[in-house]
């Protein structure tokens, strides 16, 4: 039999106990790897979460929209960020046609917008016009001025054409994967703010 | 020696196939995890971009309306010539009056459509590759006859 | 046989070598990815920025609307000729704390104050010599780095009047003889007094 | 013995598993750079100064406004040159500003339409009657064939001097036949100025300001006392046209009525024939109305340019005139 490479030090004899080492070598050696392999597989998905890409277009769309409404769709788009009052407030009587002379057609906010129906869209005037804190606007057709919603004059179901400014479905309150945009327009020789908000 | 009772070329050709199974199944379910949000990133970047291209549009129409008379009227934006490594382009139809926007990722298909408001002035189509796209106004007597996107 | 039973010791430490060198390879695979990626605290979060093009709309919304009822170029105008600087403002020539009692200060007010944003305001002009100058409106403090600039240009005539405190127009004082005005006649011979940029900078606190 | 070699081959495989998830996760990771750089891109606004373009434009119409204001009213012995003069002092001061700002901006004078500034601001205000002597009359022609108007302003002085009815109350008419005549009386109803308007389609309306003196009209621009009136502008749900001249189609005549029911100043800037005996031709002493030389509307070419934006008009400005 041939002798085989020197004799490890330590004069331990070729016997089967040898194999024990390298089992217990494989013991390690596995158990490192599968010990490693779990981990990494533990950590990726950590890694990958924040960046579970959906609805990123929400951002650039609610701005597209805040900006066009803004600056040219309710208004004339040579006097930016100032609204024309009866585009306005025609604007956000949905479910009748839009009127010819405005800017945008259909009879929604979503096709008034030109995003697909199934998209969720609100938008809102809110202002101060009296008192201290923000309200949401109304139209009072009586006195064709816009005013808070709280101010008395207001009284949307009263049957006159009395109308609240806001349009689209009510925005979620709880999950925060809404996106908003706000922008601080003229109408009716006061400042309000319009809010845009998709999700 | 304990002896297995199994012949050396059984359990040879047993580990190697159960090994090579292993290993494709790894690469297998790797490789389509990537793909998968690999086509997923295409999307949301193209619908990005398209957003993009779609607010420059409508930035070029108001540039149009504003005032008595338009001479020249355009807007460039550099986006990335690739989308996670494939190339893409961006056309502008005229779509029968409801104006779109469509952006097409070659390597893997990938579509995406965003809609403009009809009183946008587009007719025909016109086409752009990914990278520097310019929106423009094709002006004739003062006025803005169509918005065309090209590669600037 | 004892081939094969020599190759078995190495094998046998050969063998965790590999598993050993397997896993560093794995660990190596994904620290390099995670180099590779621009991986930063904030880049998950993207909303800062878009935050920031919100609150430059806002500067320019606020000036457009105030502008429409002429309540910008009122606000240049607002000067108390006795006391040489804007009506009741502090000191330094410049309102601070609460800004001027009038269309534009409101408009600031409600808009920015109270969604917590420190602003700034600065009226850039020029002088007749041709080189540009600027004055304090409204200052706040340093702005921070996240801070956006929102501006409006407005052209002041050689015949506008001053603004008196209540917001009316002053009967005598123009912009032109009145010899406190911090704005100078850039177009000594024409009729254009000077075109003033109004600046408003704003950041979040 | 035999099953000690299988192990040796299985060494190798935990390298091969090893590799393959190497390179899965380097091409995972080029996927994570292009989500980042999608997050990045979703966040990013418009193209810089790309709004700014339209907003300075404006700006341009607001300095060729006052330019023209104080032309009309300061130097209509020569209008056109002071507005001229005024173009190019915005010019220069306006395009130092903004090239700070990275934005290329010029503007050129384009030329101008002529037309006739009428006026009666007597200091403290006066009837709105003619100048004709020796009496003279409430109700007269203040100009005729009128192709277009704008800027029309009456500041009410002293509101208790208004008439108490419809009836006797003083009234601006854009008239073009009998039948299509476009109206505003003033008049006072107890503590409150009403502002009347009648439009040449028969529809009418009215908004109602406190009897605080000055009470300022602006009719053109549909303001009364700085604030929207509905009944110069449009009003009902369907927002139906109230603004100046609705329902009359030019040429037309502008008439006073009762110009002995108000005290106060007006102004306004025409183009057509204004009334030679009832308008003295100059300011005049006393508290007589008169008529000027004006620039009616101005034409400016306008050139915005940035690294990425290139926008070249042409704008016309006629301030205050109904849409």
């Amino acid at each position: 039999m041939a002798t085989g490479p020197p004799r490890p030090p330590g004069g331990r004899a070729h016997t089967d106990d040898s194999r024990a080492q390298t089992t217990l070598d494989f013991a390690i050696g596995v158990s490192l790897f599968l010990s490693v392999m779990l981990f990494v597989f533990a950590f990726v998905p950590g890694i990958l979460q924040p960046f579970e890409l959906s609805g990123e277009q929400d951002t650039v769309l609610s701005e597209r929209i805040a900006s066009d409404l803004s600056q040219g769709t309710l208004g004339d788009p040579s006097e930016p960020y100032v609204l024309e009052t009866h585009c306005t407030v025609a604007f956000f009587d949905e479910g009748s046609a839009s009127p010819s002379r405005c800017d945008y057609e259909g009879s929604t906010i979503q096709e008034r917008l030109t995003v697909e129906d199934h998209r969720n869209v609100n938008v809102s005037l809110r202002g101060t016009l009296s008192g201290a804190d923000e309200d949401l606007l109304c139209w009072d057709a009586t006195s064709q001025r816009i005013v808070e919603r709280g101010s008395g004059d207001c009284n949307p179901d009263a049957g006159d054409d009395d109308r609240l400014m806001t349009g689209g479905e009510t925005p979620p309150q709880s999950n925060d994967a809404t996106v908003s945009s706000r922008r601080v327009v003229g109408i009716q020789q006061a400042n309000i703010t319009m809010r845009v908000v998709v999700w | 020696m304990t002896e297995r009772g199994t012949s050396t070329a059984l359990s040879y050709v047993l580990t190697l196939s159960i090994a090579t199974l292993l290993v494709s199944g790894l690469l297998f379910a790797g490789s389509t995890f990537v793909e998968d949000s690999r086509e997923q990133v295409i999307r949301q970047e193209l619908q990005v971009i398209g957003e993009h291209l779609a607010s420059n549009v409508e930035q070029v129409d108001r540039y149009a309306d504003a005032p008595e008379t338009v001479h020249e009227a355009s807007l460039e934006q550099t986006f990335p010539s690739r989308v996670t490594g494939t190339t893409y382009d961006a056309i502008l139809r005229e779509n029968g009056g409801d104006p779109t926007l469509t952006l097409r990722a070659t390597d893997p298909a990938v579509t995406v459509e965003i809609g403009l408001g009809s009183d946008v002035p587009i007719t025909g189509e016109t086409f752009a590759d990914g990278g520097t796209i310019a929106t423009s106004c094709e002006i004739s007597g003062g006025t803005c006859d169509r918005i065309v996107i090209e590669n600037a | 046989m004892s081939e094969r039973r020599s190759g078995v010791d190495e094998r046998g430490q050969g063998h965790t070598l590999e598993a050993v060198a397997a896993a560093f390879l794995l660990v190596a695979s994904v620290s390099f990815a995670l180099q590779m990626t621009a991986v930063t605290p904030l880049s998950a979060s993207t909303s800062s920025q878009h935050l920031e093009n919100q609150l430059r709309y806002t500067g320019a919304g606020v000036m457009a609307s105030v502008e429409e009822r002429g309540g910008l170029s009122r606000a240049i105008r607002y000067w108390d000729e006795s006391e040489a600087r804007f009506h009741d403002a502090p000191d330094g020539g410049y309102y601070t704390a609460d800004p001027p009692d009038n269309a534009f200060g409101r408009a600031l007010n409600r808009t920015l104050d109270e969604r917590n944003i420190a602003y700034n305001v600065h009226l850039v002009y020029e002088r007749s010599s041709g080189d540009r100058a600027q004055k304090r409106l409204l200052y706040r403090g340093e702005p921070s780095d996240h801070a956006v600039r929102a501006s409006r240009t407005m052209t002041i005539m050689d015949r506008d009047p001053l603004i008196d405190a209540d917001g009316t127009e002053n009967g005598t004082q123009t912009v032109s003889n009145a010899s406190t005005y911090f704005l100078p006649d850039a177009d000594t011979g024409g009729p254009v007094h000077n075109v003033v940029r109004v600046e408003v900078v704003a950041w979040r606190i | 013995m035999a099953d000690l070699r299988p192990r040796d081959e299985r060494g190798q495989i935990l390298l091969i598993a090893a590799f393959t998830l190497a390179v899965i996760f380097v091409a995972l990771a080029l996927v994570i750079n292009s989500a980042i750089f999608t997050e990045n891109l979703a966040s990013q606004g418009e193209v810089a100064g790309s709004s700014e373009a339209l907003t300075y434009q404006h700006q341009v119409r607001q300095g060729v406004t006052e330019a023209m204001a104080y032309a009309n009213r300061y130097e209509y012995s020569n209008p056109e040159s002071s507005v001229q003069a005024s173009v190019v002092a915005m010019n220069e001061q306006g395009s130092h500003q903004q090239a700070t700002a990275g934005q290329i901006v010029d503007v050129e004078f384009g030329g101008s339409e002529s037309g006739w500034r009428i006026a009666d601001n007597t200091s403290g205000g006066s009837t709105f009657e003619n100048e004709s002597t020796p009496v003279a009359d409430q109700d007269w022609q203040l100009a005729e064939a009128v192709d277009r108007t704008r800027d029309v302003r009456i500041n009410v002085t002293d509101p208790s001097a208004l008439s108490g009815g419809p009836a006797t109350a003083f009234t601006l008419e854009a008239n073009e036949s009998l039948s299509s005549v476009w109206e505003v009386r003033l008049w006072l109803d107890g503590s409150e100025v009403v502002v009347d308007v009648r439009t040449g389609n028969g529809r009418n309306g009215e908004c109602r300001v406190p009897a605080t003196s000055p009470v300022e009209v602006d009719v053109t621009r549909g303001l009364v006392d700085g604030q929207r009136c509905h009944a110069l502008t449009r009003s009902g749900t369907g927002g139906n046209r109230m603004w100046w001249e609705t329902g009359v189609s030019a040429p037309y005549d502008v008439w006073v009525k009762n110009g002995d029911q108000v005290r106060g100043n007006y102004s306004m800037v025409i183009q057509g024939t204004p009334n030679s005996d009832g308008l003295s031709g100059g300011p005049a002493a006393g508290d007589d109305p008169y008529r000027t030389d004006a620039i009616y509307s101005t034409t400016v070419r306008y050139l915005y340019r940035t690294s990425q934006v290139t926008y070249e008009t042409e704008i016309e400005v006629t301030p205050g005139e109904a849409p």
